[in-house]
Order: C-alpha cells, then structure tokens, then sequence
C-alpha cells in the first residue's frame, strides 16, 4: 500500500469516526443556513427566542430520556408524567407556587420511582413498565382534575413560564442549567459511570458490584422529575392546565431528540449536547416548515425524511 | 494442491494492525495448529478466511481459486465449517433448533419435521456425550455442554474444512477426549483442520503442522513435529524462555495454616443447585473448587459473592457474617469475584479499559459523588503496567481488545478492589501462554500477599498444581476434600469416582 | 388564585339552552311508522350515549353533563343510561356504539367522532330498529333509514358568521391568519370552507397569509401562533377555528408585547374563557356552538315516540358574543 | 484420608421428582399466563354481567379484535425478531383509505392495493434497517410519520373520506357466518398460517434466531438481511390488511382512526408473554393478550358508569398488573428449571 491511499483511507476513517459525533450539528448548521436564506425574519432574536421557549419542554424531556436510554432503557410515560404535574399545579396554587411546584415534583417522583421498581424489582422490561404508566400516569392525571383543565391566574407562578432574565426567558435559563447538571453527572460522577455500566453489560454491573437497582430507580427518578419539571414550565408557559394534552406524545419527540443527538438505543453511552441538538434540530425543522406554510402531510413527510438522514450520519459504523 | 490459501493478507482496525500480510497454507487431511499470544491476530485470521471480515489487501483461494466470501454462509456452503471463539449458537432457542438452523428437516410440503429433528438432535448429541433434553433451552446447558453443539453443528455437514478456535477452553477432559476422537475420524475423511489453542499439550497430540502468528505477523510455519515446545513459545513471545520450567506458574505450597480462615462459607444451599456446600479459606491460601463439569463450582462462587439467591447458608469473611447477601455487600466486605462468562458477566464491552477497571471503586475515586480522574489514572496506569495490558491506550474500547487482554483488564478491576477473597471461575480460560503464566504468577503472588483466593479451573492441571486444598464437588454438594500430599490429578479423578459409585 | 372555569350555573341553565333555528320544513321528515319502530316509554327506556372525546375540554363536559342532567330531570333510572367514551379513538367508538346495541338500548344519541365510516352500526341498529340522534356532528347516511336526525350546529355557517365579524373588525382589509383544527376533522373543514368562502365574497381585500394546525389544543394554537407572528409580524386578524386555540393565541399574542386589540381575534365555541377574552379586549368576537344537547336530544325522541314527525336536520341557533353583549352574557357561556 | 460428604440418595431422588413435577405445572401455566387470566376475566364478566354473555356481545367483542388482532400477529414476528414496528398504526389508516379508493375498481383491487403499499412501506423500513442498521425503533418511528404523511396528502389533508363503493366488498366487512363477522375467520386462518410460518418453516426458525442472538445467527449462516426485511413486509402487508377489513367494516377509508394503535399492538404482544428484547414468544399468547385488551374494554363498558378518567387508569394499572404476573411467572419457571 503507498502512503498515499493510507493516507487518504485514514481520513476516511476519521472522518467515518467524527460524523457520529457530529452529525447532528452539521444537520443543524445546514437548516440554520437555509433559514437565514429563505426564512424571513429568521435571525431576529424574537424568532430565536421563541424557537428556544418552544424547545425546552422537549430538551428537559429528551434530558432525563437520554439518561434512561444510557442504562438501555426507555421511558415512554414521560408525557404523563407531565400531565400529573399540570393537574397538580392548579390543586396547590392556593398554597403559593412554591408548594405546588414542589408537589407537582413530587408527583412526578413517585412515578419515577414506580417505573424503576417496576424496571428494577420487579424485572419488567423497560418500554412495558412505562408503557402502562403512559397509560395509568394520564387517567391519574385526568382523576386528579376531575377531568377538566384549569385556568391559571397566579401572577408569580405565571412569571416563571413568561419573565426573563438578561433577555432571555427563565425557561430557557432552567433548560441550560439542567442540561449543564446532567451533563455533569454523566461525566464526572459516580452515578454517571455507573449507569453507562448498566447500559453496556448489566450482568457485568451487578457483579462488580455496582447497585444496580439503586442507580436504575434514580435514573427513572430523575427521568419523571424533569418531565414533571417540564410540565410545569408548560402550564406557567401557556396559563392552563390541562391535563388531557399536555405532553401528548412528547416521549416520541424526546427520543427522536436524544437518537438524533447520537445516543444509541442500545444504552451505555449518552450525548447530552447532542440531545439538546437533536431537539433544537427538530424544533427548527418544525418551525421552518411552518414558517414556509407547509401542509400537514408534506411536513410529515419531510420530517420522517429528516430523521432518517440525522440518525444515518450519526448511526455507529463498525468494520467489516 | 493446497486447500486453503491465505496469501499477504492485511487487516486493519481503528488503531491496530490486526493482520500485516500474513500467509498461511492448509492441505487436504492436515491438522493445523494456528498458535500466538494474544491479540497475534489468529481469530481476526478465521474470520478473514471464512468472510466475516474483508480482508485490507491480499488475497484468500481455495481448493485453488482465489474466494471472496460474502459471509460465514457463504463459506459454509462451500465447505468450511466454523466454530467461532466464543460460543455462537442461541441460548433461547433449544438445542435441536440450535444444531439444525437453517438444515432443518423438512417433511412433503416443506414444513419442518419438528419430531424427526428432535429425534436426530438426540441421536447425534448422545454421539458426544449429551444426552439432555434436546428440547430445552441450549441457554439452560453448562457451557462445555454448548461448545459440544457448536462441535457437533460445524462437523455435521460435509466440511472439507474445518475451522476450530479454540475449542477446548470450556471443555472438560473427558469431553476434550470425545472432540479429539472427533478430529481423528474427521483427518481421516480427508478434511483440513485448523486448529486454535493455547494448550500446547493439546497441539502436540494432534496437530501435523504449526503457523505461528505474533502482532498480527507470520513468524513461522512448517512441521510441528520436531519443534521444542521452548522453540514455540519463543516464537510466540518473540524472546527466549528457559527451558524445563514445569506447566504451570504455580511456585507451589502457601504457609497459611495457623491463621482463622478469611473466608468462610457454611452450608449453602439453593434449590436444584447447591446442597448445603461448606468450606473455609484461610489468608494466603488457594482453595481449589475440583469437580466436573456441572457439580456447581460456579454457582458455589456466585453464592459466595451474593449473587446467587441462597434458601439457607451464611458466608463470612474475616468473622464477619454477610448480613443480607448481594453483590454489593460482597464486595464491601473484600470479595471480589472473577465470573466464568467473561463477555456475558465480566466486561461492559462498549467502555473504555479506564472505565472498566474503575468501576468497581468509583466511590474511593470520588469526593461527594464527583469522580477525579486524576486517580482513576493512577489507578488504571498502576493496573496496566503490573498486569501488562496490551491497549492502544486507556480508553481504547475493551470489546476491541483479544480475549487475554480482555481477562486482564476484569482481573484488574478485581484487584482494584483492594480484596481479602478473590474468586477466579476459570481465570486462564482463552489466554495465551505468556500471559496464563503471568496470570498464574500473579495468582501466587496475590496468595502470598495474604489473600484467601478460590480458584476453578477445569484445566485439572492447573487446578492442581494452583491449589493448597481442593475441595471437591458433585451434584452441588462436597464429596471430599484433597489436602497436602492428596493434591493429586490421580486423588481427584479418585473421589469423584468414589462419589459416583 | 385560580378559577375554575365550569360550572354551569344554574339559573342560566334555562336561557343557555340550545334554541332551535331551523326545522326546515322543506327537508324530510320521519314519523315512527316510517321508520318502523315501536313505541317506547322514555321514562322506563333503556338509553346509550357515546361520547367521542375525554370530557376533558369545555364543550365535551357540557354536552355530556347536559345529556345526563337532562335524563334525571326526565326521571330515568340511572342504570338505564348507559355512556361510553370512545377517547378520540374511532374504532373504540364504534365497538363502544355495538355494545350498547348488545346491551339492549332502544335510543342511541351518539357523538360521532367522525362523519363517516358508521355502516356496520347502521346495520346492526335497523336490524333492532333503534333510532339514532346523532349530536354536535353529522353523520353522511340516509336519515330515517340508517338514523333518525341529527341535532347540531351548521358548522359551515359558524365559519361564515366568523368570516362576517372578521371582515368587519378589519374594515374589508388587511391579513388574516387562521389557526386550523385537527386535521382529517370534518369540522375543520367545513369551518374553513364556510370561512374562506365568505371572506371572499364580503372582502375580496382581505389576504389570508398563513393557516397552519393548532389540533384544537391551546398549547398548540399557542405554538403555532407563535411561529405565525414570527413569519407574519403584521398579521391583522387571527381565525380560530375553536375557543381554545383562540386562547392560545392571546398567550402568544401577549408574549409577542402585542396589546389588546392590536390583532383581532375571531373565534368559534363559546367558553367562558374565550368570552371573557371579549371583556378583557384580547378577543373581537366568539361564535358560538352550543353544547347542551340534553334537552333538545331528549324532547326529539318523545314527539318521535309519539308519532309527530321529525325533521332531517334540526340546526340549532348559535349566539354569538362581541363587545356589545359579552359581559352581559357572560353567565349564558360554558 | 479424604473425607467423604454423601448426600442420601433417596431424598435426592424424591426431592427431584417434586422438583420436576412442579416444573412441569409451572411452565404449562406460564406458557398460557395470558389465557389464565383471560379465562379469569371472562368469567368474572358472565358472573357479573348478563348482558356481556350473550351471543351478540361475544360477536361484537371478536369482530373488534379482528383488525387489531391482525396488527399484532405481524407485530409478534416483528418483536420476536428483535426489532418493533411503530408504523402500524399509520399504515393501518392508510390502508383503509386506500381500499376505500380502490375499491371503485372492484374488492380485488380494494385489497390489492393497500396490501402492496403497505407491503411497499414494509420493504422500505425492513430495508433500512437491514442495510443501514438503524434502529427499528427510530426507523419505524420515521414510517409513523411518513405514513400519516402519504394518507394526509392522499385525502386532502384529511377532509375526503372515499366511500366504499362496491357491495361485495362491504359486505366482506358486515356479513356474518353463524353470528361470526367474516373478518374473525380470516383472522383465525391467518394466525394457523402464522403459527406454522413461525413454528414449522426456516423462516420461522431465522426470526427466532436473529432476535435470540444476532452475532450468533450470522455466523450460524442465518441470512439476516432478508429475514429482517421479510418480517417488516409482514407486519406492513398485515396492517394493510387490518386497514383494508376495517374500511370494508366501517364502509369508508376514515382518517381519523389509529393513534396510539401500536402502543396497544405492542402491549398485546408482550402480554402475550413475547419478550420485548426478542427471541422467544408464541402466537396463542398474542391472540390471548389481544382478546384481554378488548374484553377489559368491553367489561368497562358493561358497567356503564365509569368516567373516561378512571376508563383509563384502570387500563394502565390493567397492562401493569398482567405484565407483572407474567414476569413473576416467567421467573418462578426459570428458577425452576435453571
Ligand atoms: N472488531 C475489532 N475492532 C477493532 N480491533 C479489533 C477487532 N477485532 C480484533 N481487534 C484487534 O485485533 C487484534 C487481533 O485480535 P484477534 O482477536 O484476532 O486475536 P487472537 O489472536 O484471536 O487473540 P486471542 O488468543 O486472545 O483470542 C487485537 O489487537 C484486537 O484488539
Ligand atoms: N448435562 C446437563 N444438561 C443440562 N443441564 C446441566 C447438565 N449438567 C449440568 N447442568 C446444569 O448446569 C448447572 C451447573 O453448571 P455450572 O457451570 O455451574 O457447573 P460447574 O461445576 O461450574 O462447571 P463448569 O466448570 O463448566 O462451569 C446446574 O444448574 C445443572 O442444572
Ligand atoms: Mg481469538
Ligand atoms: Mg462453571
């Protein structure tokens, strides 16, 4: 072989290495760049601005999403673990914000901790366990608002989902921070390490001794109490709880999110930047093609389209 | 005319030459032994042959044409049979299934004749000494027992190449007997053989000609007959060893009988598995577990460690009884356990070496829950170099590491641990013989340090000439016990007989 | 702090009641004997009712609460009514209609999630000959042969009335947005047909520059009302094809430093919210469809059981709510 | 000398026997856990409700297991295969839609139709995943959208409903033979043709392989690639076909149905007792798991009175509860056995 091929087939390989990792932003610098050429009004900061408002919910979501799919889990109840959190807000209110927003955490950490007790106890397997807790976690949700949704008229508690600091919303500001917190506890913490362990070999976790079912229920945990958190950003958001819609099929929006960042499904390995990509990724394809006055099915199609493309760039390759 | 033909073949992986134009040659009716440390590159050699892998450059013929293979199937229906490394049937489905896939029996209307495959799995596995169940579960069988599928499903078409890696590493003597007859009748149709093994005894007894790989380049080929067994591991090892060492690396007897024991297990039990196993291990002290092949050496070491749900029985270490027995609490209490599936139980495959070897202390490495890379270096650095870890670098993934290294890399994290008991269920299983002797070594070392260890093997010799005691078991129960001079190959093969009777 | 948007208050029950419009005397009618049945005693009758959607928004609580209300007021035994909930899913509904069927009811009153697709109901209920009052929705199927009437609002003629308030919030010029329903929803369609069409012919001059699905959620008609101010800063009027979505709108609206009044919001429901919207200025003008198809359901099927014939179509009069009559009327929305 | 431990042979011998016979018992009723329960609920219902024994009522209940039944015998395959098949939902409403439109052109083509496109759909997905190695999950998630996609823009954005046009056609859907709708039998025959796929052909046994142990399916020479693409062209064709059967049923290609209708395939199977990571599972368990989801619902409805809130709660808590025995059972058996 000259050195030359080896040359070039070594950056190949390289290059084959780096596009899983940075798939997802490529995607977004190209759809970033076809806005600011065809979008109007694109780069004004109240577009930018409302593009993040929007995307946080899904970002908060895909964040504890990413952390279940790193133990090779999954958590499809997070849309109604949201939902719990909406019907709780309205039922508390009169205590002040701060107590319904701590009660509305409470609720989603108790389901957090069902679906790990399930997932780690009782040995469900992970999409079966929140699946019936996708479906239970909304009538409880609806049981709880006697199936109607409240208006919210709480100044304060409204404040959160509306004010801002610096110029930029405290929705945002919260979604930063947690991405920034999970992120830290996947790479510098015990916890982290652990739970990409359980990910990649269970049996092998178990056996060196690492506690699995601990890890595996604050995963879940952690998972319902940042859904819970985005429902309660949501209610602040749009003044209403209602519990009926709220987080509808977010889960599907999540994983989307935290598949397209190049997180694989497989578990023991999680990209937290490249899941808030994915869900900014995918907000901006939703805005572009709403902002272009797509129809309805054109969009979906467009949207399957995309997806398949973001998560081919960032699929693993392995050699043959 | 040659057979199979690999000519200047290369293969590279991210950041390892695999294969640096390697040739080797194999002829109608010859047993070829394919020998090297590991990580030479034997079994990236195989899956070149058989098209698992595309080769980078050079060229494979066979029967003198030069192949391409699209796959195993590929080279299956040409006529090279393969039984791959590590075990690769699948556990869910059952046994018959297992041995039949995609040859299933057919009746009229081509369904598959589920009865007569029952009944011709039968047939053939008694052949080879099974006669389980056929239609349970291959996953429910010990592990020796499904090497003997695999065995049985390479042979059992018309092969005129058969490709063994490996083979024995899980099985027992007595089986070992059973897959060399097999190879007997096979060199007598006609057919090649490659044969992969780091149990040179074995080479010796049944290979004609010998390729020897060393960092994925050919140092030598040519007649087995006639080269030293000293020639051979220095080939393999690329410097001279000393000749009339004895097999192993065992320095022999440990001084630990005064001190109280720092292991104590006492009667054991779990339904269907174990019954009522009791044993001690004193500081400094190897304790053989002897026994064939499912009398429970496994499952007494995984109820020692807690991982095993126990109906009855109390293990202690240092005095201090195991309240409510885990994995966890195992491990806090100074055992660490070296598991017999190293894939299934040992390693997380998809993390880096660093991470493999730190995780069993992450909390020591960690101030509050944050971990400090820092020490997990000095750690790692301290593990590889004592432990001679062959990686491209610390965070090189362990899933791309040969099977020796990857043993390392467990046996390394177990020692991070910091431990009073290390259980080893088939520590040398698959390692080279450098690095078996280095593990050996290390085992001794360990011992003398002061660490109660039990060790299985079913490598008898190793078993043997590694342990103080040996306790033997049956039917997941101790039926004797071998002490000082009772340490014997003859002693052990006695009580289980006896127990037998 | 918060309110709870719905309690139908009681002494509005009787002016909120739905009024009946037209009973188009040049459409077909239906008597008993022409449809074949027998009759029945509606005190002592075993009654089902299929609801289409979780009561979990204004309208559905309203339409369901009426339905019930209106039974005990009749004195039916409770165990004689029996309700399901199809959940927004169209295939549970038509099991759900089935099993009422099975279970022996002799009048269904359904809510139909969908206006087509109801032949093997149809099939199954002329076999017994159970009359079927279709509610809030039109069912596409031969009336007095495969069901007995239906009982609702036009819903062509609510996007024609929006369209009407709409130009006359923009003086016949400007642009409009319209916040779409759920897709696939023959609702949506024929409150965006009656609306464009209108539109055209009262003003000619007024430009719709955007219509995208807001799925009859607030959340959603927030979002897209959202990206819609974004590509269209300018946009005069917003079309809300319902209450919700209107509302959504406002947050966005709010969001965007916009003040009341700035864009003009037309809407179609009635909820309390949205007509408090009209009090507080965010909103032009709500057109109205009533809910409260107890009564009217319930008196239909007793001239029919006492032989008096039955018009085809029986479309109920909406209200409608502007500056003018929003705070008064307040208590008369749901 | 050494010391000899020996066990009593006869305590073994008896103690072995118990053992054996307990893991017979055991692995009976956890092979037909979803039936037990089901024989349960069936009979708390007749016990509780007149109205839910009658003839009628149990046609009703399987003539509305007929399309979702069909979704979850392609589902099992897809499953025990180690993949999942998100798209069904959709390809099921785009199936009705198109053998409404077709159906213009004679029941021939209205079930022609929808079975090549979604078979077309199926091939798409299978092939994906098979060549590119995506996900199925991620994949199949892009077939939901594409899928509902194709049907928007088919129908106007939903707005047009074709209507059935021929009778022979509609009356496949309505017809009855003994007070069983036609669909229920060719259900029944389509899961026996299920059965012996699965069970008795090399196909069968590749599905079972590739979703038990794929490294070792290809190195035992199982053709992965065209076993994963069948078995997603499989569950397409059958979500066409359930779509197609319903359209017959309901007389038109409704547009609004199929949200959420391969969460509940999904559960069907599992309950079912199909392990969700692949390998093992059995048609009979999925027929079981289907029927309970529809008779709980039907039970609901007997009663009448239970706000759509708590409908759903005691859903969730359902899926929950059947799971969880079907777990425990699982595990007493492996135990049991290992
Ligand atoms: N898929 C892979 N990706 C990257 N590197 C690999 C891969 N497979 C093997 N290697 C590397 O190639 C080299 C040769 O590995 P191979 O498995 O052929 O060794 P071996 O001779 O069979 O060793 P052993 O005796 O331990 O089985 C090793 O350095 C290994 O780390
Ligand atoms: N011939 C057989 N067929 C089926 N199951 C068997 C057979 N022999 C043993 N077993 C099962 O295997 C288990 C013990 O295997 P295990 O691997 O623990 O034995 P071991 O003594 O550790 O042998 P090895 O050295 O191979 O690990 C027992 O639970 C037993 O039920
Ligand atoms: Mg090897
Ligand atoms: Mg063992």
């Amino acid at each position: 072989m000259t050195s030359a091929t080896a040359v070039t087939t070594l950056g190949k390989a390289r290059w084959r290495q780096l596009l899983p990792v940075y798939g997802v932003y490529v995607a977004l610098l190209v759809l970033v760049l076809f806005n600011v050429v065809y979008t109007d009004n694109f780069l004004e900061w109240s577009n930018l601005r409302i593009q993040l408002v929007q995307v946080t919910p899904v970002v908060i979501v895909a964040l504890g999403m990413a952390l279940v799919i790193g133990t090779e889990g999954i958590d499809l109840s997070v849309g109604s673990v949201m939902a719990l959190g909406a019907a709780i807000i309205p039922l508390y209110l009169g205590y002040g914000p701060a107590a319904a927003i701590v009660l509305a955490l409470v609720g989603g950490l108790v389901i957090g901790f069902v679906n790990g007790g399930l997932v780690a106890f009782v040995g469900l397997q992970p999409i079966v366990a929140t699946l019936a807790m996708l479906v239970a976690g909304r009538g409880i949700a609806l049981v709880l608002s006697s199936g109607r949704y409240r208006d919210i008229r709480n100044a304060d508690f409204i404040e959160i989902g509306t004010g801002q600091f610096l110029g930029v919303p405290y929705t945002v500001w919260i979604a930063a921070v947690l991405a920034g917190a999970v992120g830290f506890l996947v790479r510098r913490t015990v916890f982290g390490r652990r739970l990409l362990a359980i990910g990649d070999n269970r049996p092998a976790a178990v056996l060196a001794g690492v506690p699995v079912r601990r890890v595996l229920i604050t995963v879940y945990i952690i998972s319902a109490v940042l859904a819970s958190i985005a429902g309660v950003i949501q209610v602040a958001r749009i003044g209403s709880a209602d519990a009926s819609r709220i987080g509808l099929l977010i889960e599907l929006s999540a994983i989307t999110a935290v598949v397209v960042g190049g997180t694989p499904l497989t578990g023991g390995k999680v990209r937290v930047l490249g899941t808030v990509a994915g869900a900014l990724l995918m907000q901006l394809l939703t805005a572009t093609m709403i902002a272009n006055n797509l129809r309805d099915s054109t969009a979906q199609m467009v949207q399957a389209a995309i997806i398949l493309v973001a998560v081919y760039a960032a699929r693993e390759r392995r050699t043959r | 005319m040659s057979l199979l033909e690999v000519v200047g073949v290369s293969k590279q992986f991210p950041g390892v030459r695999a294969l640096d134009d390697v040739s080797f040659t194999l002829n109608a009716g010859e047993v070829h032994a394919l020998v090297g440390e590991n990580g030479a590159g034997k079994s990236t050699l195989i899956k070149v042959l058989t098209g698992v892998y595309r080769p980078d450059g050079g060229e494979v013929r066979y029967q003198g044409e030069a192949v391409s293979f699209n796959g195993p199937l590929d080279a299956q229906a040409a006529g090279i049979s393969t039984i791959y490394q590590e075990v690769n049937l699948v556990p869910l489905m059952s046994v018959a299934r297992n041995l039949f896939l995609g040859r299933e029996p057919r009746n009229a209307i081509g369904l598959v004749d589920v009865a007569r495959m029952n009944r011709e799995a039968t047939d053939v596995l008694s052949g080879y000494g099974i006669t389980s169940d056929v239609r349970r579960p291959l996953g429910l069988m010990p592990l020796g027992a499904q090497q003997m599928v695999a065995l049985a499903r390479a042979v059992m078409v018309d092969a005129k190449v058969v490709v063994m890696d490996e083979p024995t590493s899980s099985l027992e003597p007595r089986e070992v007997e059973t897959l060399f007859g097999v190879i007997h009748r096979l060199h007598e149709r006609g057919v090649g053989i490659i044969y992969v093994s780091h149990r040179l005894d074995e080479l010796y007894r049944i290979c004609d000609r010998v390729t020897i790989l060393r960092d994925g380049k050919l140092v030598h080929a040519g007649k087995l007959e006639g080269l030293q067994r000293v020639e051979l591991v220095s080939h393999m090892l690329g410097r001279p060893v000393d000749a009339g060492r004895s097999f192993t690396s065992f320095a022999g007897e440990h001084e630990a009988a005064a001190a109280a024991p720092v292991l104590k297990a006492t009667d054991l039990s779990s339904r269907h598995r174990l019954n009522g196993v009791s044993f001690e291990v004193r500081p400094g002290e190897v304790v053989g577990l002897g026994g064939l092949l499912g009398a429970g050496r496994s499952e007494t070491i995984k109820a020692v460690a807690g991982a095993l749900p126990l109906d009855s029985g109390a293990v202690e270490v240092d005095g201090r009884p195991l309240r409510r027995p885990s994995p966890v609490s195992a491990l806090r209490a100074g055992i660490a356990v070296q598991p017999e599936d190293r894939k299934a139980e040992g390693i997380a495959l998809g993390l880096s070496v660093r991470e493999n070897i730190a995780l069993a202390i992450l909390p020591r490495l960690a101030t509050a829950g944050v971990v400090s890379e820092r020490k997990i270096d000095e750690i790692v650095d301290t593990f590889m170099q004592r432990l001679r870890i062959k990686a491209s670098s610390p965070h090189q993934r362990v899933g791309d590491l040969s099977g020796g290294n990857q043993q390392k890399v467990l046996l390394a994290r177990l020692l991070a641990t910091g431990p009073k008991v290390l259980l080893l269920d088939e520590p040398t299983r698959g390692i080279d013989v450098g690095a078996k002797a280095e593990v050996q070594a290390l085992i001794d070392e360990l011992a003398s340090e002061g660490l109660g260890v039990v060790l299985v093997s079913s490598d008898a010799e190793e078993l043997i000439e590694g342990s103080d005691r040996v306790v033997v078991l049956r039917d997941g129960a101790v039926v004797g016990m071998l002490r000082g001079e009772e340490v014997t190959t003859e002693q052990l093969m006695n009580v289980i007989a006896v127990a037998a009777s | 702090e918060d309110d709870n948007t719905n309690s139908t208050s009681s002494a509005n029950a009787s002016a909120a009641a739905q009024a009946t419009k037209s009973a188009d005397a040049a459409g077909a009618t239906c008597t008993l004997q022409q449809f074949g049945g027998t009759k029945i005693d509606l005190k002592t009758a075993v009654v089902g009712f299929s609801q289409s959607e979780k009561e979990a928004n204004p309208f559905r609580i309203a339409e369901t609460q009426s339905i019930k209300d209106e039974a005990k007021k009749l004195g039916i035994p409770e165990a004689n009514l029996k309700t399901t909930n199809a959940d927004s899913k169209f295939d549970k509904q038509i099991t759900d209609v089935s099993t009422l069927i099975d279970q022996g009811v002799q009048l269904l009153i359904i809510a139909p999630l969908n206006s087509d697709g109801w032949d093997s109901v149809f099939a199954k209920a002329s076999a017994k000959k159970i009359p079927i009052i279709t509610i809030d929705r039109k069912i596409n199927a031969k009336s007095c042969t495969n069901y007995l009437t239906f009982i609702g609002s036009d819903f062509a003629e609510q996007g024609k009335r929006a369209a009407d308030k709409m130009a006359k919030a923009l003086n016949n010029t400007g642009t409009v947005s319209i916040l779409l329903g759920a897709p696939g929803n023959n609702v949506t369609t024929l409150r965006t047909s009656g609306f464009k069409d209108e539109l055209a012919k009262v003003a000619p001059n007024i430009k719709i520059v955007f219509e995208q699905t807001g799925n009859f959620s607030r959340e959603e008609g927030q979002k897209t009302a959202e990206q819609l101010l974004q590509a269209n800063p300018n946009v005069n009027g917003i079309y809300a094809e319902n209450d919700e979505m209107a509302l959504g709108a406002v947050t966005a609206l709010k969001g965007a430093s916009k003040k009341a009044g700035d864009v003009k919001i037309v809407t179609i429901d009635g909820t309390k919210g949205a007509v408090q919207g009209i009090v507080d200025g965010w909103i032009y003008s709500v057109i109205e469809s009533n809910p409260r198809f107890g009564p009217l359901s319930f008196s239909t099927a007793e001239k029919f059981f006492n032989g008096e014939a039955i018009p085809e179509n029986i479309i109920i009069s909406d209200r409608e709510y502007d500056s003018t009559n929003a705070a008064s009327d307040l208590g008369l929305s749901y | 000398m050494t010391d000899t431990v020996v066990t009593p042979p006869a305590k073994v011998a008896r103690a072995e026997a118990a053992a054996a016979r307990t893991e017979k018992l055991v692995e009976r009723f956890q092979r037909q856990g979803a039936l037990a329960v089901l024989a349960l609920v069936i009979i708390v219902g007749a016990i509780t409700w007149d109205s839910f024994r009658t003839y009628d009522n149990i046609g009703t209940v399987l003539i509305s297991t007929a399309p979702p039944a069909l979704i979850a015998l392609g589902m099992t395959f897809v499953i025990i295969s180690g993949g999942i098949d998100l798209s069904v939902g959709s390809l099921y409403v785009l199936g009705g839609v198109l053998a409404a439109w077709a159906s213009q052109y004679g029941t021939w083509a209205a079930f022609a139709l929808p079975l090549a496109v979604c078979g077309v759909f199926g091939l798409v997905q299978g092939s994906i995943i098979a060549y590119a190695r995506l996900a199925p999950f991620i994949v199949t998630l892009a077939g939901l959208l594409g899928a509902r996609g194709l049907m928007l823009a088919l129908s106007d954005e939903g707005a047009d409903t074709y209507l059935v046009k021929t009778d022979s056609f509609k009356h496949f859907g309505t017809g009855a033979l003994g007070g069983i709708g036609y669909p229920v039998y060719v259900v029944v025959l389509l899961f026996a043709a299920g059965m012996l796929l699965l069970y008795r052909t090399r196909f069968g046994q590749s599905v079972y392989a590739i979703g038990g142990n794929v490294d070792a399916a290809r190195l035992m020479g199982v053709k992965i690639r065209s076993t994963q693409i069948r078995v997603y062209v499989l569950s397409g064709v059958l979500a066409g076909l359930a779509g197609a059967i319903n359209a017959a049923r309901l007389g038109s290609g409704v547009t609004v149905l199929g949200t959420g209708m391969e969460l509940d395939a999904i559960a069907a199977v599992v309950i079912g007792g199909t392990l969700l990571t692949g390998g093992a599972g059995t048609l009979g368990g999925t027929i079981a798991g289907v029927l309970l989801l529809q008779v709980i619902q039907n039970l609901i409805n007997q009663s009448g009175r239970i706000t759509s809130a708590w409908q759903t709660v005691i859903s969730g808590a359902f899926i929950a509860l059947v799971v969880v025995v079907q777990t425990y059972l699982a595990r007493l058996r492996r135990v049991s056995s290992g």
